[in-house]
């Protein structure tokens, strides 16, 4: 299983990652990806800026164990995730999870399956510059009763 | 020397991006955790005790209780909002 | 919701595809894709190229009809179907499909759907020119099972 | 007349692309299929036959059953394996 985790200030290519995840085997029948864009509107408030930091090291040692999570869960050839730190604007790619299977049913669970986790697990925090000034944003609960589905349904292969 | 670093909400709050502190031994994040209150006052022990901020001993997730010695890295973040 | 539906010899730009489906609104935090290649075995015969062919106008309506489906289950803000016909070659992409959402959840269910149905549904036709000559492929009953799925849920949201 | 297509194996089998057909009235896909095999043979009943073969009338899928009229389209086909 290829992985490639990259975090990074400058943004990404979706169009270069996939064509990279398509050539890792002749085996590759699925690619799927998530792309998350910066919204203009989180929870209400005006959102004129986005600051992200990460725990260098640790980061990419979570980021790598959730791939391998996922590989361990579904046939998975090969995935990248990366996720932009530093500056960001609102509709600014942010996160890119890319993943190439055998199967398109493999490669949208995985795919989803590391996002979800990244989302609760991985050393990233975000500041939103608002209308209403800076904050530190908190955990969503929707996105921890996300990831805990995947739990609840560890003995079966599919996301419930 | 045990080095000591906090993130996002947390560094802020506290002013401070990392320390390098002399530990006893044996010590624990939690005994960490007294000795900065006992030098950085109260402020800190709010801050610190908070329940939803997490600890990593060497990068990984670690309880208050886990043990620690010269040479570790004890990172305290709050709760992590990626993606 | 805006929808785009193309059938075409020419290969398709993931990166661009992706970056149209972003800026349809400032509102999109989600893009989710799939992106389908040829495969070099296929039921183990090594395949040298594929054809394709489609019924013009029928094609292209089922295929809008199978998007409005998935607009209807979730909270879809723009999707994108391109389908190659022609001759193609093992690791060419062959379909794309993308789904902008507000959230992620909907952008992969609706992803999913898109080409679960485009792949037991829409009028498309592959032969396959394998060392052991040519041939029309069938459905597969695995796909007819994976699109069933979706039916058996139809009283909730997310695919079981 | 009705315009009648095949596609894919179907057309190959047949070795025929597409028909214009004049229709008695009333007519259906089922005497449409009658009406080809008595011109074109037995080979065409076996192909239009088969259990899997679907029927499009103005590219929309039909049962054999549907009336057809003059000026409709007929699309006769195999399963459909796309993607």
């Amino acid at each position: 299983m290829f992985s490639t985790i990259r975090i990074q200030t400058a943004a990404f290519d979706v169009g270069a990652e996939t064509r990279v995840l398509g050539q890792v085997s002749s085996q590759v029948g699925a690619i799927t990806s998530f792309t998350g864009l910066v919204r203009d509107i989180n929870d209400d408030a005006g959102v004129s800026s986005l600051y992200l930091e990460h725990y260098p090291g640790m980061t990419e040692r979570q980021l790598a164990e959730i791939v391998a999570e996922a590989a361990e869960r579904w046939q998975v050839l090969a995935a990248t995730v990366i996720h932009r730190v530093g500056e960001l604007r609102p509709t600014d790619p942010i996160v890119f999870v890319g993943v190439a299977s055998l199967h398109r049913g493999d490669a949208f669970q995985a795919c989803e399956y590391i996002i979800d986790y990244l989302k609760t697990r991985a050393a990233f925090w975000k500041k939103e510059q608002t209308e209403a000034g800076a904050r530190w944003l908190t955990t969503r609960d929707s996105d921890l009763k996300t990831a805990a589905n995947w739990q609840a349904d560890d003995a079966s292969p599919k996301k419930s | 020397m045990v080095k000591v670093i906090f993130f996002a909400s947390l560094r802020e709050n506290l002013g401070t991006a990392e320390l390098q502190v002399a530990v006893p031994e044996p010590a624990s994040v939690a005994s960490l955790v007294t000795q900065l209150v006992a030098v950085y006052g109260d402020h800190w022990a709010l801050e610190l005790n908070r329940d939803n901020v997490l600890v990593a001993v060497n990068q990984a997730l670690a309880e208050r209780h886990q043990v620690i010695v010269a040479g570790d890295e004890v990172a305290f973040f709050p709760p992590v909002t990626g993606g």
